[in-house]
């Protein structure tokens, strides 16, 4: 098992340099903002130092995908929706009495663009 | 799914049908699909049959709802795990201690009732999110900040009823409260303090009442259903700024805790500290090389000299006039002065008003819009990089001396050599609490169900050495409520059994939250 | 003497040997002589035949364990017990008990101070430890901490916690409270918090420990008899100071306290205060004296309570103030200076009328002592009583509550009520933690007299008060045993639910009613009114 | 630091019972200092308030008695011990276990002067 201080290092030392996903304008910027990922998603999938989602999918794909959802062009609606009611590592699925089903219809398809 | 102890399918559907009239056909959640959005997504019970699942969810728009919820649920034997937002992430999420429980989701409640410039107050609903909040008082400009946890997302009630914390003045979420509204487990609507009396205007203005001050014992514990909760809040500061304290030897630090509990009980430093360090800490390669070899501390303080690094810092937060912070800097300064090579940095100051949509993440301060009562998932970005699968913390509370502190860092140091874990060089402190620090230890759940058993039987080891050495914790998840109240032992369980004679008078049919902080109603005591 | 209601005289002297079996022959009091000094000294019923509150016996124990066994007895023998800490609560019932016939359990003997800790600072005492004997232990041990003491300062720690009272660090002397010792009416002891853990060392520094956090449910309360509480200490200070804004306009008093509540919540001032010294310039009682001038009376007798006009008129003619607030702050010299030029400089910014007076840095703090210096200049009275309702922080609120308490008076044809305690402005808990005094608070004195007629119009006048502000709101923070049904029957709110929960626990958690039967509202079910 | 003891505030704690002891004039300084100071101890310059025993007796006698009770010489046991466990006008009567039998001697024995 490995374990970690949480925050310890963060909160004291400049760990984080280059880290980051610097912020720039987007394609997404110029489209109307979703409300429910304004609400829900930017929280973590926004572009800035302390983003989990974006630094995840950073991680993940190292380059080969863009890190910010908003600027993904292979999401579909089918493979958004299973994101949010299920989870993915440490992101926790969403119910239905925080993103109602309508809601998500209306999220997967800001984010698909297929 | 699972079905509630001793409730048959057939009694359950009825209950269902009858549950679906009180508060709507959607707002009723049975299917496998929807009943997983209630499981634990960090549940350390990954793939084994142990985990705690929900028996489904009922989802009610109003206190009169809810009252019908508890009653239905007191007919029909019907436990009920009443969660405000559900997003209590490391301490269990949504889930409740008893598999078959059904959940009682309060989101859809999510008013905020009032906000009160002038004497610093709010009235909100269990499902208001410290970002539906910070929203709300951006959207109508109030004058007054709130206090929220790391993670933003979770509930103002929720968080406080789990003693959750914060940074500023107000980091004490549960101490911040006055007033609350409680569904009891008959049903009844109750209102604490000056709350029990009509048109009285002090429900947010005074704690107490007139007779016994009950609404603490609705934190962490199965006696009612919170349905609305007061909060003190921050008014607008002038100004927030932070300072960096550091030391530079190993032995400093009895100096340094003593000047801090002086200063912190004097009420001249007023926020969250954590106690670190940089240098025990550090991912500098040559320094984690020295640690690796177990070098002595003269030589890991020769290194930190090197890179300006201290063996012991905190971060203090002034929130107040700029003079009047300048002046507990400059005595702050003074106090701490009388340790050789003492150092200070400064961070960020912020000027209000200001828009605090404006603030922008500080890359060596991850708490610093926390400070400002702006809520962010900020926190989750550590466990971003490492691909974990969801963590739950192990967090024992300790005196916020020196003694206690190298007891606790020797006593957890040992016990991960002994249970076959990395080896520990540090672990923060988190002084939130006055007197005390907390000590954080993020156990990474994974998919890994040999992994997972060996996790929790470690979890529930440190609870015992903890104990064995008077540290109990502040909160934990449903997994380890049994096992941490285990160690409040004194007198044979006095404790326990106290809290086990209210419930039982208040909750006969022990329909609430049963196994919560590990009171279980009678018929199920020493059976789940 | 009397005997427990329902108890046989048999019964009872066997319960009274039983005590004395356990704490000692002369530790049991139950001769007439002896009695009489646990009635309220201060009692509202001052010289009248039909005795009320008043004891048939005590039992004055030194042992935790001792306490478990009278417990244990009382329970045996249907005795009911109540507790006193220091019995000093004079003013709100004083040692008598709410219900008559009780044993007053005494534990003016159980006065250790446990430990004092000057690392993490708190200390942990037996409730016989008064706020003298704390302030002795820390000269003696040269302490640099502050009791946190009401004046005087005979009363303990503990019971004055448990009563929500207030004192000069904390200002709400509960909010000091990190743990508690608890003997329960079955006789068993628990100990809060992190006293739940053998030998935990942070009973005392983390009050929640873990699960339901239960202190608060033993204060103003008969759940327990409290036989050990762990207090957090505030570091002495090294300078104190003051001022005030005073004021010839009452339009002045809104602005005046809007500012001070802010620079309260901004916690620039660690308390604030405000009143109109021309109204108050003549009432006599809680030791002040009178300054001001007869017409002063007139205005006060008049159903309007005089206009504005006419009180800034007089306050111009005597040169009395119509307005005054004030706050104050102490620390660190340079802090308390940066604080309050702060302070000085917000009440010109926010242009709030009046004169500020700065007052000297005070660098002693005055220690628990017994007190009575304002007490003795009103006059030949028998003690007395208070009626302390708390309010908003508005100068509607203010007005309203004293157009409310004066046309009660007048109702009740008692001119010279009026007089005595003039026109009340608010005492802010002072010294609290963040943001604490969200409320004004007012005590109103009433005095105790030969004239048995007149205390007893005094009483009705009290319940009537009590009833007429209860109906607009006003709640009262602590109240005398005598009027604590009345009290607690003005938190109604939904069938006056708050009650029937403490009587469930109270049932749940004493099914024989033994302990403290009556306080704050809550009884037994043996007992209890259908 | 850490001071912890069992100290009981009994420093003239001889408790009154079977074997009462010889009354102690010091002992009885002791009890007054403790319980009878505060409010009976010598008036104090001008501008400062009073304490309220001596301020009492000064009202009342106009100087034909002295209105410090330590310096009185007419007091006599049965009026101290009246005094002392019933109280008079807002001075309050002191139980037993707070001014112990033994003590109430002691006390006498310090302001009744032969």
């Amino acid at each position: 098992m490995q374990t970690r201080v949480v925050a310890a290092l963060a909160a004291m030392v400049a760990t984080f340099g280059g880290v980051g996903v610097p912020a720039q304008q987007t394609a997404a910027a110029a489209r109307a903002p979703d409300p429910t990922f304004e609400k829900w998603c930017s929280h973590c999938h926004r572009s800035g130092i302390y983003m989990a989602g974006t630094l995840g999918l950073q991680r993940k794909y190292n380059g080969s995908k863009p890190a910010l959802l908003e600027e993904r062009d292979d999401l579909t609606v089918a493979s958004v929706k299973v994101f949010v009611r299920h989870g993915s590592n440490s992101m926790p699925p969403f119910r239905k009495t925080e993103i109602s089903d309508a809601e998500l219809d209306a999220l997967a398809s800001y984010l698909a663009k297929q | 799914m699972p079905l509630p102890p001793d409730v048959d399918s057939k009694r359950f559907a009825a209950a269902m049908r009858e549950l679906r009239t009180i508060v709507g056909e959607q707002w009723v959640f049975t299917s496998e699909e929807d009943v997983d959005l209630y499981r634990d997504a960090y549940t350390p019970f990954f793939g084994e049959p142990e985990e705690y699942i929900p028996c489904g969810a009922v989802a009610p728009a109003s206190v009169e709802q809810v009252q019908e919820v508890v009653r239905l649920a007191n007919r029909h034997h019907i436990p009920l795990w009443p969660i405000s937002t559900g997003r209590n992430l490391g301490y269990g999420g949504a889930a409740p201690r008893l598999s078959g429980t059904m959940v009682l989701d309060l989101k859809r409640m999510n008013r905020v009732l009032e906000v009160n410039d002038t004497l610093a107050y709010a009235l909100v609903e269990p499902g208001v999110s410290y970002f539906d909040f910070y929203r709300h008082l951006r959207d109508n400009n109030h004058k007054v900040w709130m206090d929220c946890p790391d993670p933003g997302w979770g509930s103002l009630i929720g968080n406080a009823l789990d003693h959750g914390l914060g940074h500023t003045v107000y980091r004490d979420h549960f101490d911040s409260h006055c007033g609350m509204e409680v569904v009891l487990p008959s049903g009844e609507l109750m209102r604490t303090g000056m709350g029990a009396m009509p048109n009285n205007p002090l429900w947010q203005g005074f704690k107490y009442g007139f007779g016994p001050h009950v609404s603490p014992i609705f934190g962490q514990s199965n006696f009612g259903v919170v349905t609305k909760m007061g909060f003190w809040l921050l008014p607008e500061q002038d100004e927030v700024r932070s300072h960096i304290i550091s030391v530079r030897r190993n032995t400093d630090l009895e100096a340094f805790l003593d000047t801090m509990s002086y200063l912190v009980n004097s009420g001249l430093i007023d926020s969250s500290w954590q106690l670190v360090s940089a240098i025990r800490g550090s991912s500098d390669s040559e320094i984690r090389a020295a640690l690796a070899a177990h070098a002595p501390d003269a030589e890991l303080e020769r290194l930190g000299a090197a890179k300006n690094l201290g063996y012991w810092s905190t971060r203090i937060r002034f929130y107040g006039p700029s003079a009047v912070n300048a002046a507990r800097w400059d005595y702050v300064r003074k106090r701490m002065a009388t340790i050789p090579d003492v150092f200070f940095s400064d961070g960020k100051v912020y000027t209000f008003p200001m828009d605090t949509d404006s603030v922008q993440d500080e890359p060596d301060d991850l708490f610093a819009k926390g400070g400002l009562g702006i809520p962010s998932l900020a926190i989750f970005s550590l466990g971003a990089r490492n691909g974990s699968q969801g963590h739950i913390f192990f967090s024992p509370i300790i005196p916020a001396t020196a003694r206690e502190y190298r007891k606790a860092l020797e006593v957890f140091r040992q016990a991960y050599a002994d249970l076959g874990l990395p080896p520990l060089n540090f672990v923060g402190g988190w002084s939130w609490y006055r007197r005390t620090l907390v000590l954080l230890f993020n156990m990474p759940i994974t998919h890994d169900i040999a992994g997972n058993q060996r996790m929790r039987a470690n979890y529930k080891r440190l609870v015992q050495i903890g104990a064995e050495h008077g540290w109990s914790e502040y909160r934990t998840a449903p997994a380890f409520m049994d096992d941490v109240m285990e160690q409040l032992s004194f007198n044979n369980h006095a404790l326990r059994r106290f809290h086990e004679t209210v419930k039982d008078a208040l909750d006969p049919n022990g329909i609430l939250a049963p196994g919560k902080s590990g009171i279980w109603p009678k018929h199920l005591r020493g059976k789940a | 003497m009397i005997l427990p209601p329902g108890v046989h005289r048999e019964a009872f002297s066997a319960a009274l040997q039983a005590f004395a079996n356990v704490v000692g022959d002369q530790w049991v009091f139950s001769r007439d002589e002896d009695i009489a000094l646990y009635n309220d000294a201060y009692t509202p019923f001052f010289g009248e035949p039909d005795k009320q509150h008043v004891a048939s016996a005590a039992v004055a124990p030194t042992e935790v364990e001792q306490v478990q066994q009278i417990v244990r007895i009382a329970n045996k023998y249907r005795i009911p017990l109540y507790t006193i800490s220091t019995g000093r609560n004079l003013g709100y019932g004083g040692s008598s008990p709410n219900y008559s016939g009780s044993v007053v359990l005494d534990l003016k003997r159980m006065n250790r101070i446990i430990e004092v800790n000057t690392d993490e600072g708190y200390m942990i005492v037996e409730p016989g430890v008064s706020f003298i004997d704390v302030q002795r232990y820390f000269d003696e041990h040269q302490i640099d901490y502050v009791p946190s003491s009401p004046q005087p300062g005979w009363g303990s720690p503990i019971g004055n916690g448990l009563d929500h009272g207030v004192g000069n660090a904390y200002g709400d002397n509960f909010s000091a409270v990190a743990g508690l010792e608890v003997v329960l009416a079955n006789g068993e002891v628990l100990r809060t918090g992190r006293g739940a853990l053998p030998d935990s060392r942070l009973w005392a520094c983390y009050h929640y420990g873990f699960g339901p956090y239960i202190d608060g449910m033993f204060s103003q309360s008969n759940f327990g008899v409290v036989t050990k509480g762990c207090f957090w200490l505030k570091p002495r200070w090294e300078v104190s100071q003051s001022f005030t804004i005073s004021s010839y306009s009452d339009n002045d008093m809104q602005p005046m306290i809007d500012a001070l509540k802010e620079l309260r919540n901004h916690e620039v001032i660690n308390g604030f205060g405000i009143g109109s010294p021309i109204r108050q310039s003549m009432a006599t009682n809680d030791g002040r004296r009178p300054y001001g001038v007869p017409e002063v009376n007139t205005l006060l007798r008049r159903r309007d309570g005089g206009s504005s006009a006419e009180w800034e008129a007089l306050a111009q003619k005597t040169q009395i103030p119509v307005v005054e607030g004030g706050g104050g702050a102490r620390g660190p010299a340079p802090i308390v200076k940066a604080h309050l030029d702060y302070a000085v400089d917000f009440l010109q910014r926010r242009k709030v009328p009046g004169t500020v007076v700065m007052g000297k840095p005070l660098t002693t703090i005055k220690p628990p002592m017994i007190d009575f210096g304002e007490l003795a200049l009103s006059g030949t009275s028998h003690g007395h009583y208070y009626f302390s309702p708390i309010f908003r922080q508005t100068r509607d609120d203010i007005f309203a509550i004293n157009d409310t308490m004066r046309n009660v008076m007048l109702d009740a044809g008692d001119f010279e009520m009026i007089e005595e305690t003039g026109w009340w402005a608010s005492r802010g808990f002072a010294g609290g933690g963040a943001g604490r005094d969200k409320h004004m608070l007012l005590l109103m004195e009433f005095r105790v007299y030969d004239d048995l007629d007149k205390n007893r119009r005094r009483r009705q006048l009290f319940l009537d008060l009590v009833k007429a502000c209860g109906e607009k709101g006003w709640g009262e923070y602590r109240a005398p045993v005598a009027f604590h049904d009345q009290v607690m029957d003005q938190f109604s709110f939904n069938h006056h639910i708050l009650r029937r929960f403490c009587e469930t626990i109270y049932d749940a958690l004493d099914p024989n009613g033994i302990l403290s039967p009556g306080k704050n509202g809550v009884w037994p079910r043996h007992l209890r009114k259908a | 630091m850490r001071i912890a003891a069992l100290l009981f505030f009994g420093t003239f704690g001889t408790f009154a019972g079977a074997n009462a002891l010889a009354a102690d004039p010091q002992n009885g300084k002791a009890v007054f200092l403790r319980w009878c100071q505060g409010c009976h101890e010598a008036l104090p310059g001008a501008g400062l308030d009073p304490p309220a025993g001596t301020y009492t007796l000064q009202q009342r006698y106009q100087g034909r008695l002295p209105a410090e009770i330590e310096k009185r010489t007419d007091l006599t046991a049965a009026q101290i011990r009246g005094l002392v466990r019933h109280g008079i006008n807002v001075m309050t009567g002191f139980r037993k276990t707070e001014i112990t039998d033994q003590q109430l001697d002691d006390l006498i024995a310090y302001l009744v002067k032969p």
